[in-house]
């Protein structure tokens, strides 16, 4: 029995000194950690991609949390989850998650290979980046896609490929998660992170860069912007301005009605993630405008088939 | 006319490639070749060509069927260099069975797994080599003494004058390195046991000067191994004189193959001069500690090994002297 | 001389991480960066050999005397982590900017199986005070090299492309087990030191 | 400028040019995924003081990386560790030898220079906070 | 022999035009002046349209301090202000002038005689910075400098020697070459000048050894100088980059520059090419502007390499076309040499202040070899010689480590090339270097301008 | 709270001191029965009888050396000669070996008890040596057989790659019989 | 959650050694053999699961500023009985898993596993959570050491110890020595976990 008492004591009392200190230092210096700031974690997809500005999920959840003990969820959103995901952390904070449009990657160069005629040929690392310091590209146009892929390398989702057809980048609009990798990677700025609308992302978009006089621009590409302002007299809602020779549209206001897009002498409107439209009767050869309007959307296609008539509404998820 | 082609600067290259420095160092490596041939017969060929078969095998399987990569090219030489280096470091009557399961190690662990050419921490062959070592005490430990003829697979079998330099430091005893058999001339030659192509030296330093002339290699690594295992056996002889003379020391086990061909493998030693001259003396000294005190009966493979390790400190912490930090009054 | 061999054993021969499985965890974990495994190798390097020091009078001056041999486990276990918070609170009081300082640079020191085996070992090898030292602090100077020769080999690797299917853990260990292979060239040379010490 | 260690943390408080760094101090495992798994994940908040002129264009709960020079962290692990420890040896080893000090008395020495040397280093504090100050940005991209 | 310490390639010489003699090239048709032919502000264009100019009327103002005018370097009606590829690959605002007839400012002095240094001995300092500032002259060696802005060092520097690059160590070229064998004198008068502008009485001239018959002229022709200047040859053995003004200073002074944003003249040196020089002479004892340049125009398969006299604005096709035309199996045309040369988009860019040469490449000459793995064996870092390692350098740049390449002084690159041209594997080290060296200045600039 | 933590430390202290109470005979029993069989092994394997043991000291090149000397004798009293317990530095560490000796010194029999040899190499000496063996020492007598490897010029083969160990064990051995003939210097 | 989802949770999705990577030292330090590798799993399941019944039964009585010591001394008690028990009844066993045993006081799976789940669930749960977590590691050690083994000697589940032959796989030439060292147990680890990696994506 003795044994057993002097074990006793001996545990007891290093237990106590133990308890003492480790009890000082947990009171002291333990994080106290929000509970909700966690569960907000984890309703957080965990790519970490930056996309929502803040550096990756944790720094959102703590924006977050600390939002929402100031009254509004407002301007704070996961690109990558989306709606979904800003409703489960609304719903965990006790809020209403604010209504965002859909946010989509748009390229904006239509410079295929058919339009814009390769004239020297680069040599050198695959990089954009590289490309673009060592002169315009292979083609003339100086504002145009170099086609090395820089965004596709950038693109944590997979969401974006290089058609080796047309030379340029394409993105898939349901892997896209608007987190703007690409867009920063790219060093001539032809990525737009859009508001688009509708659960398909749809929108209407200038697809060229090409800043210089119509001439000039005609000259190095045959899709390129020439600054007719055509689109901008036909526009209904106020939604395109020219500035230095190029259109640009602005997404918030756009309707999509695609007049602009039936009326650009150089096919450079295209709908993005919408049909095709039935080319004018009085176009010549209705196959080539037709064509830009289809390929970024020819990912998507075969799921929206079946419910193109619900359009806009069709709120299938 | 042509479309141009426009690229950044420089539009002139040396002419210089991997495949010219790999072949560069296989060419320095026949005369080293040809003696082994001669000296084991045909046990040495075997295991050479099984060897380099198996590591150009793996290499070409790993990439297609693993790794599934197109680009990369089995023949630049790297592989094939690593068969035969590797088969140096093995005894000639080795099963070859044994000797594929070295190169499967090298190729397939120390290589391939950490993404290939240049992209490995240690050196394939030797790590083969150790590998073997540890697995397979007994194989890789019973040396055929030279010259028996050239289809005797039979060989007698003879302990390394090594092995014998290492009894007389235990013994505490200076006959016992008398009892080595051979003259220091012979051990320059290469008439004693041994790996297959640790064992004439002659040949080896004739690699060497071959790849100091090509500008393979430079002299840093080579020389300062050498000088350090000199000058530190050296000590050691004067201080107790059962400890063997440097010169033997110099002459004996894998030290020249080791010095010459495989620290100075590019893709795991250091980058900057002062980092060679670093590294060489680090496994100079380690060989020595290696081969007097420890358990292994070589010491260069393993000092080799071990300073692979370090090569990235090296590379943090020497770097070259950058221009305009010469003068500084 | 004894105190030499056991330097050199520790840290060579039996190198705590590389063949004796101890602290296995800040080394995978702790060893991206050379810089911050360097720090964290000496702040281990002190705990470890503090906590070796306190828990041997434990041992020598608590338990044995009252025939407590089995309640080392328990007793060392709270002894340490009691002892790596006190070092951390009495840093805070004593000097509060280096305090601050070492929270920027370090992580923080964990409890892991390398502090209390070094302790238990130090007991079952029956060490006295100055050898349980010596062995302490080997033990974690050969855990720094292990860290930082380790870091060193990840920082390389980082701007290589590895193979996609071993990234990560898988070659780490990989490149740990090649590390200890190379190590495993020491073997036996404490014994022949001891025999060069006429140790033996 | 070259080599830098860098935190993130968030501005607890601006006071004149006085600014109030929180960080949090995690252990070596805490970006392990499994952390909730492991009981060495700790994670303690600390608060760092900094001095900057360009407090204004600071605001509270921004948040911002704390960078210190790599010299900086030698030293700290230096003071805080790498001393004690060598007095630490050297009084054993000199017990032991010359002194031919027991044990116990040996032990009661260390914690009497480990108290001395913290108290010496007490003294310096002003000292140190001088030299191991550090400097904020704003977090890149 | 003398040369810089640390690193150096050799690639092969290739002076094809070593022996040929310069030929005045003919007048354009239209002669394209582009704003941005130097380092600094682009300058501002001060005709317009249907302006009638001369040759060396000036049809461009500096656009700052660090800037330099432009001259007309022929007769005629200014036809557009519009752009024009220049060697950058990118369009850029340009002057183009229709040529009609060949009608000189007065003020300019033709007269082929040399006017000797003594004559002006009282001009100062001041005055001929002045003269030299005016008649737009920025370096010829390649940089592109202006010339005024280098011959003002900041307070606190003090230069105590000139140094003129005639190193021309870029394999192919030979315009400076050929300068120094045809007009020595004036070269020298030139070097003369510079010293006196900045006050110092020491110059060397750094003639690498593969030119033993310009060494030997210029050390002939420096005898006249000892009088009042102290001109020195000095003969370098041939290494690239010889020609880099950090390693000429180490090669000929045996001082090394320290690392940006160190300027040369904080170990005292001022370098000028030898074109510069000659170009110095012109303007401040002949009244005339820089317009025009020698230039060469080589390659292998090119039916006769030449040095030319050309006046700026010309284009560079119609050099090519006098040298038998572009060879059908061209690849790559070069304006400048082919290891710091850039690959031009067209053969219509117009010569300026700054080409030193046009290089055909044929085809398979111009393409690069297949990209390796990084076999880490340092002959990168062997070459580098500004003691870098490119390797590692490279890396970053592809991690898009910025930190640590600034840590591990990209900044520091010249970007000669040596590293690239050596690389076994073919590895385009440079390409990813310019990214990194870029990206990082801008991080430093960012950060001062804080 | 921390009432708390000492009531579950003193709990703890509790029970572990009982549990201890309870399996440290079992322990302690263990320990002996071990011994008693490595004994019964060593002589040969019937039964036996174990006198107290005799703990010797012995300084052999200068080191000083520990035996635990077993007199045994069978089942009926007679006497089967003595087991010898004793270590020796192998390749690992500690190599400690009982051996038993006929009255006349002939070896009887050996087993391991503590070795810190590698396995496949010199953890082998477990059975390496024995009877049925490639190095077997049974019915060896040290005092008569030249008692090294081969090697060495001595009778045993030593394990394949593993002459440390043969040697270290070996000299065990060797250190045993001549502590059991006074063939070792007493030591102070 | 069902027991049986709780069982399979430990087994595979969270298996503490393949996908956690927890608990490397005994992992790497007792898995020379396929036999040392079962013990070693059997021994920390044992402690596991008591001491997740242990801890979800006084969960609520220990107030949370000492939380992790109090477990910490359940934790190390049940080892220390763990470990007389072993040296009582298995004695060679305990020889040759040493220092591991006592070391599993520091593995974190077993604190982990308190702190993530008894601290939440009741004990019923609780000691699914530790059979199926302590199965998952017990198995993972099991088929590290049986790997280890069959390379590194050509026999699986030999056991002096237990007087279990194996099953001999090779002929006489043994195996490679190397991967019952050291670096062979990094090695196989590695590989395995590289295969478990490739397994659970596909
Ligand atoms: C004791 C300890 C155990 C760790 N265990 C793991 C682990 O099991 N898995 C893991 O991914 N990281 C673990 N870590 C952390 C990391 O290895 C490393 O810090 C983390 O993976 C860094 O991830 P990041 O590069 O994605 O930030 C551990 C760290 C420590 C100190
Ligand atoms: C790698 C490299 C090589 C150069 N080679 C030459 C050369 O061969 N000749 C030359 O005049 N300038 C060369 N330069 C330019 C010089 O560095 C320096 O700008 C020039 O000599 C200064 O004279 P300037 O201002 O008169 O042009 C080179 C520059 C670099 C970076
Ligand atoms: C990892 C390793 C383990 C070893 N284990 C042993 C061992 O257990 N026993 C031993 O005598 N030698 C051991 N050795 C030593 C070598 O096998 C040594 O070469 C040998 O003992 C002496 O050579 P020999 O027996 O072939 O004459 C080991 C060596 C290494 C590297
Ligand atoms: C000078 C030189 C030495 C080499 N030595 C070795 C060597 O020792 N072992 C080896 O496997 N490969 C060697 N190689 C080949 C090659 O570098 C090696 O396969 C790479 O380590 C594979 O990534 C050598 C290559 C050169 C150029
Ligand atoms: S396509 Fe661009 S915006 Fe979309 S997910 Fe990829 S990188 Fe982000
Ligand atoms: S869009 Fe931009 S980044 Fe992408 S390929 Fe084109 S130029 Fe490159
Ligand atoms: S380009 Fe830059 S890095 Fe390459 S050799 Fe020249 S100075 Fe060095
Ligand atoms: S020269 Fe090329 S292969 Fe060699 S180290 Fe440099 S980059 Fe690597
Ligand atoms: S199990 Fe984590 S450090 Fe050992």
């Amino acid at each position: 029995m003795n044994v057993i008492l002097i074990a006793v004591i001996v545990l007891g009392a290093i237990g106590l000194i133990a308890a003492l200190v480790l009890y000082l230092l947990s009171k002291k210096f333990a994080v106290k950690e929000d509970p909700r700031l966690g569960q907000v974690q984890e309703v957080l997809p965990g790519a970490n991609c930056g996309g929502c500005g803040f550096p990756g999920c944790g720094g959102l959840a703590a924006a977050c949390v600390k939002a929402a003990d100031a009254g509004s969820l407002e301007g704070l959103n996961c690109p990558v989850g989306g709606q979904p995901v800003m409703e489960k952390v609304a719903a965990i904070l006790g809020m209403k998650a604010e209504a965002s449009a859909p946010k989509l990657a748009v390229v904006r160069c239509n410079g295929t290979c058919e339009n814009r005629p390769r004239l020297v040929e680069y040599d050198g690392v695959m990089s954009c980046k590289v490309a673009n310091s060592t002169s315009m590209g292979e083609t003339a146009c100086p504002y145009g896609c170099l086609g090395c892929g820089d965004c596709v390398a950038a693109c944590q989702f997979d969401a974006i490929k290089m058609n080796p057809e047309t030379g340029l980048p394409e993105v898939d609009s349901t892997k896209c998660t608007a987190c703007g990798a690409c867009s920063k990677a790219c060093p001539r700025h032809i990525i737009e992170i859009r508001s688009m609308k509708g659960a398909k992302k749809m929108g209407v978009a200038v697809r060229c860069m090409n800043k210089d006089k119509g001439a000039v621009a005609m000259k190095a590409c045959n899709a390129a912007c020439i600054g007719c302002q055509k689109c901008v007299k036909v526009c209904a809602f106020d939604a395109i301005h020219v500035d230095s020779f190029l259109a640009y549209i602005d997404p918030e206001k756009c309707r999509n009605c695609r007049k602009c897009e039936q009326e650009c002498p150089k096919k450079v409107i295209t709908g993005i993630n919408m049909p095709a439209l039935k080319p004018k009767p009085v176009e010549p050869k209705p196959a080539a405008p037709a064509k830009p309007a289809e390929k970024p959307a020819a990912p998507a296609k075969p799921a929206e088939k079946p419910e193109l008539k619900g359009t806009e509404s069709s709120k299938a998820e | 006319m042509n479309k141009l082609t426009v690229s950044l600067s420089p539009h002139v290259h040396s002419g210089d490639s991997v495949s010219k420095n790999m072949y560069g160092v296989l060419i320095a490596l026949v005369p080293a070749l040809l003696c082994s041939f001669v000296y084991f017969g045909i046990g040495a060929i075997l295991v050479t060509l099984v060897s380099v078969a198996s590591c150009v095998f793996f290499e070409w399987a790993i990439n297609k069927y693993m790794l599934k990569r197109t680009d990369t090219s089995v023949l630049d030489g790297s592989a094939i260099l690593t068969g035969v280096l590797l088969a140096f470091n093995l005894p000639s009557n080795l099963p070859l069975w044994i000797v594929m399961v070295g190169a499967l190690f090298a190729i397939g662990v120390v290589k391939m797994t950490f993404g290939g050419l240049g992209c490995n921490l240690f050196n394939p062959a030797l790590a083969g080599r150790a590998f073997l070592l540890i697995s397979f005490p007994v194989q890789m430990t019973t040396w055929p003494k030279p010259l028996q003829g050239f289809f005797n697979v039979d060989a007698e079998t003879a302990a390394t004058p090594l092995a014998l330099m290492k009894q007389a430091i235990k013994d505490g005893n200076t006959d016992a390195i008398e009892k080595i058999p051979n003259s220091l001339l012979d051990m320059f030659t290469g008439q004693t046991g041994g790996s297959m192509g640790e064992v004439c030296e002659i040949a080896l330093l004739l690699g060497l000067f071959y790849m100091l002339y090509k500008k393979i290699i430079t002299w840093h690594i080579p020389v300062s191994i050498l000088a350090t295992v000199f000058i530190f056996a050296g000590a050691l002889h004067l201080a107790k004189p059962e400890y063997p003379s440097p010169f033997m020391d110099l002459v004996s086990g894998g030290l020249m193959l080791g010095a010459i061909f495989m620290a100075t493998d590019y893709v795991t030693s250091p980058m900057s001069k002062k980092g060679q001259l670093v590294y060489g003396v680090a496994i100079g000294f380690l060989t020595v500690v290696i081969r007097t005190w420890g358990a292994y009966p070589e010491g260069m493979s393993f000092a080799i090994l071990i300073m692979n390790a370090f090569v990235p400190l090296i590379n943090n912490y020497f770097k070259p002297k950058r221009f305009g930090e010469v003068v500084k009054k | 001389m004894e105190y030499i061999l056991i330097f050199i054993t520790a840290i060579f021969v039996n190198n705590i991480v590389l063949s004796q499985f101890l602290g296995i965890c800040p080394f995978l974990g702790v060893s991206k960066k050379v810089s911050t495994a360097s720090g964290m190798g000496m702040a281990v390097t002190f705990v470890l050999t503090l906590a070796t020091l306190v828990t041997y009078f434990i041992q020598k001056y608590v338990l044995d005397p009252n025939d407590l041999g089995y309640l080392q486990t328990i007793a060392f276990i709270l002894v340490i982590a009691a002892l790596v918070q006190m070092v951390e609170i009495i840093l805070k009081k004593v000097s509060p900017s280096l305090y601050q300082a070492l929270g920027v640079f370090l992580p923080l020191i964990t409890t892991n199986c390398c502090i209390l085996g070094v302790a238990i070992l130090v007991i079952q090898k029956d060490y006295d005070l100055l050898s349980g030292m010596v062995y302490a602090i080997s033990t974690a100077l050969g855990f720094y090299l292990a860290m930082v020769l380790f870091a060193g080999l990840r920082e390389q690797m980082e701007m290589n492309k590895v193979p996609k299917a071993v990234e990560g853990m898988p070659l780490a260990l990989i490149t740990a087990g090649l590390l200890a292979m190379a190590f495993m060239g020491f073997s036996g040379v404490d014994g022949g030191l001891r025999l060069l010490f006429g140790l033996d | 400028m070259s080599k830098t260690i860098e935190h993130t943390g968030v501005i607890e408080s601006i006071n004149g040019n006085q600014i109030r760094v929180k960080i949090v101090q995690s252990s070596a495992c805490s970006s392990c995924q499994v952390k909730s798994m492991c009981s060495s994940s700790e994670s303690k908040e600390k608060l760092i003081d900094i001095e900057s002129s360009l407090s204004d264009h600071y605001n509270v709960g921004e948040e911002v990386v704390v960078c210190g020079s790599l010299s900086m962290s030698r030293n700290a692990v230096l003071l805080a560790f790498a001393i004690p420890l060598i007095l630490i040896v050297v009084w054993v080893v000199c017990g032991t030898y010359f002194l031919s000090l027991n044990e116990q008395m040996i032990m009661v020495g260390i914690l009497i220079i480990l108290a001395v040397y913290y108290l010496v280093l007490h003294f310096f504090n002003d000292k140190m906070s001088k030299s191991f100050s550090f400097w904020i940005k704003r977090p890149s991209s | 022999m003398k040369t810089f310490r640390i690193g150096g390639v050799h690639p092969a010489e290739n002076k094809l035009s070593a022996s040929a003699p310069i030929k005045v090239a003919d007048l354009p048709k239209t002669a394209v002046f582009p704003m941005g032919q130097h380092i600094g502000a682009p300058a501002t264009p001060i005709v317009k349209k249907g302006d009638k100019v001369k040759v060396g009327t000036k049809i461009a103002e500096a656009g700052g301090f660090v800037s330099a005018p432009i001259f007309s370097s022929v007769s005629g009606t200014v036809l557009k202000i519009d752009t024009v590829i220049d060697a950058s690959g990118y369009p850029k605002p340009a002057v183009y002038i229709t040529v009609e007839g060949d009608e000189w400012e007065e003020s300019i002095d033709r007269s082929p005689e040399l006017v000797h240094i003594d004559k002006v001995y009282d001009l100062d300092s001041k005055e001929i910075i002045e003269k030299i500032k005016n008649a737009g002259i920025v370096g010829m060696g390649g940089a592109c400098f202006p010339t005024h802005v280098k011959l003002t060092p900041p307070p606190g520097s003090h230069p105590t020697c000139v140094i003129i690059n005639a190193v021309e160590c870029e394999p192919y070229l030979t315009a400076d070459h050929r300068l120094m064998l045809e007009h020595p004198d004036e070269i020298l008068e030139g070097v003369a000048l510079l010293m006196k502008a900045v006050n110092v009485n020491r110059a060397y001239i750094g003639i690498e050894n593969n030119k033993p018959d310009a060494i030997k002229l210029m050390s002939e022709k420096a005898q006249y100088y000892h009088k009042f200047a102290n001109i020195e040859v000095v003969p370098l053995k041939v290494k690239y980059p010889q020609g880099g003004e950090k390693q000429l200073i180490d090669a000929v002074i045996k001082r090394q520059v320290p690392a940006p944003p160190a300027l040369p003249v904080s170990v005292g040196a001022i370098i000028q090419n030898v074109g510069t020089a000659m170009a110095v002479y012109e303007a401040v004892m002949k009244n005339k502007p820089l317009f025009e340049r020698v230039v060469t125009v080589t390659g292998k398969s090119l039916a006769h390499p030449s040095n030319f006299l050309v006046r700026m604005g010309t284009p560079m096709s119609q050099l090519i076309d006098a040298c038998g035309g572009l060879p059908s199996d061209t690849g790559k045309v070069i304006g400048g040499g082919p290891m710091m040369g850039k690959a031009l988009m067209n053969t219509d860019v117009p010569i300026c202040k700054g080409s030193s040469g046009v290089l055909i490449m044929n085809d398979k000459e111009s393409k690069r070899g297949k990209v390796q793995p990084c076999i880490r064996c340092a002959k990168c870092v062997n070459a580098c010689p500004m003691g870098l390692e490119p390797f590692l350098l490279s890396k970053l740049s592809e991690a898009q480590n910025w930190e640590r390449s600034e840590a591990e002084d990209v900044t520091s690159c010249i970007e000669c090339g040596s590293c690239q041209f050596t690389c076994p594997s073919h590895r385009p080290l440079l390409d990813l270097i310019r990214v990194g060296k870029s990206t990082v200045m801008g991080i430093i600039r960012s950060r001062h301008a804080k | 709270m921390a009432i708390v933590l000492t009531v579950i430390a003193v709990v703890a202290g509790g029970i572990l001191a009982y549990v201890n109470s309870v399996t440290a005979p079992q322990i302690e029993k263990i320990n002996a029965d071990n011994l008693a069989n490595g004994i019964k092994e060593v002589m040969g394997g019937g039964e036996v009888q174990v006198a107290d043991p005799e703990t010797q000291t012995a300084t052999i090149g200068g080191k000083e050396k520990t035996f635990e000397v077993y007199a045994v004798s069978d089942a009926s009293g007679k006497v089967l000669g003595n087991a010898v317990q004793t270590s020796e530095n192998g390749f690992g560490g500690n190599l400690k070996v009982l051996v038993g000796f006929d009255p006349e010194g002939t070896i009887l029999g050996y087993t391991i008890l503590e070795h810190a040899e590698t396995p496949g190499l010199g953890a082998k000496a477990g059975l390496w040596f024995q009877k049925d063996g490639k190095g077997n020492i049974i019915g060896m007598n040290p005092g008569k057989n030249n008692f090294t490897v081969s090697k060495d010029g001595g009778e045993v083969d030593a394990i394949t790659a593993s002459t440390i160990t043969s040697r270290a064990f070996l000299l065990a051995i060797k250190n045993a019989y001549d502590q059991l003939y006074g063939k070792n210097e007493a030591s102070k | 959650m069902s027991y049986f989802k709780i069982l399979k949770n430990g087994l595979i999705n969270e298996n503490p050694t393949f996908v956690l990577l927890l608990g490397m030292c005994p992992t790497l330090g007792t898995t020379s053999s396929a036999i040392n590798g079962l013990s070693m799993g059997l021994a920390t399941t044992f402690v596991l699961i008591l001491s997740n019944f242990i801890i979800s039964l006084i969960k609520n009585l220990v107030p949370d500023q000492v939380r992790i010591p109090s477990y910490i001394v359940v934790i190390a008690s049940l080892v220390t009985i763990l470990q007389m028990l072993m040296q009582a009844y298995l004695p060679s066993i305990y020889a040759t898993l040493g220092l591991f045993i006592p070391l599993i006081v520091v593995n974190c799976i077993i604190l982990g596993r308190a702190e993530a789940f008894a601290a939440k669930n009741g004990p019923i749960s609780s000691i699914f959570d530790g059979i199926g977590i302590g199965l998952g590691f017990s198995m993972a050690l099991t088929l590290l050491g049986a790997c280890r083994e069959i390379l590194g000697t050509g026999v699986v589940f030999k056991s002096d110890d237990f007087g279990i032959a194996g099953i001999p796989l090779q002929g006489e030439s043994g195996g490679m020595l190397m991967f019952v060292l050291a670096p062979g147990a990094f090695i196989v680890l590695g590989y395995l976990i590289a295969l478990v990696n490739k397994l659970r994506k596909a």
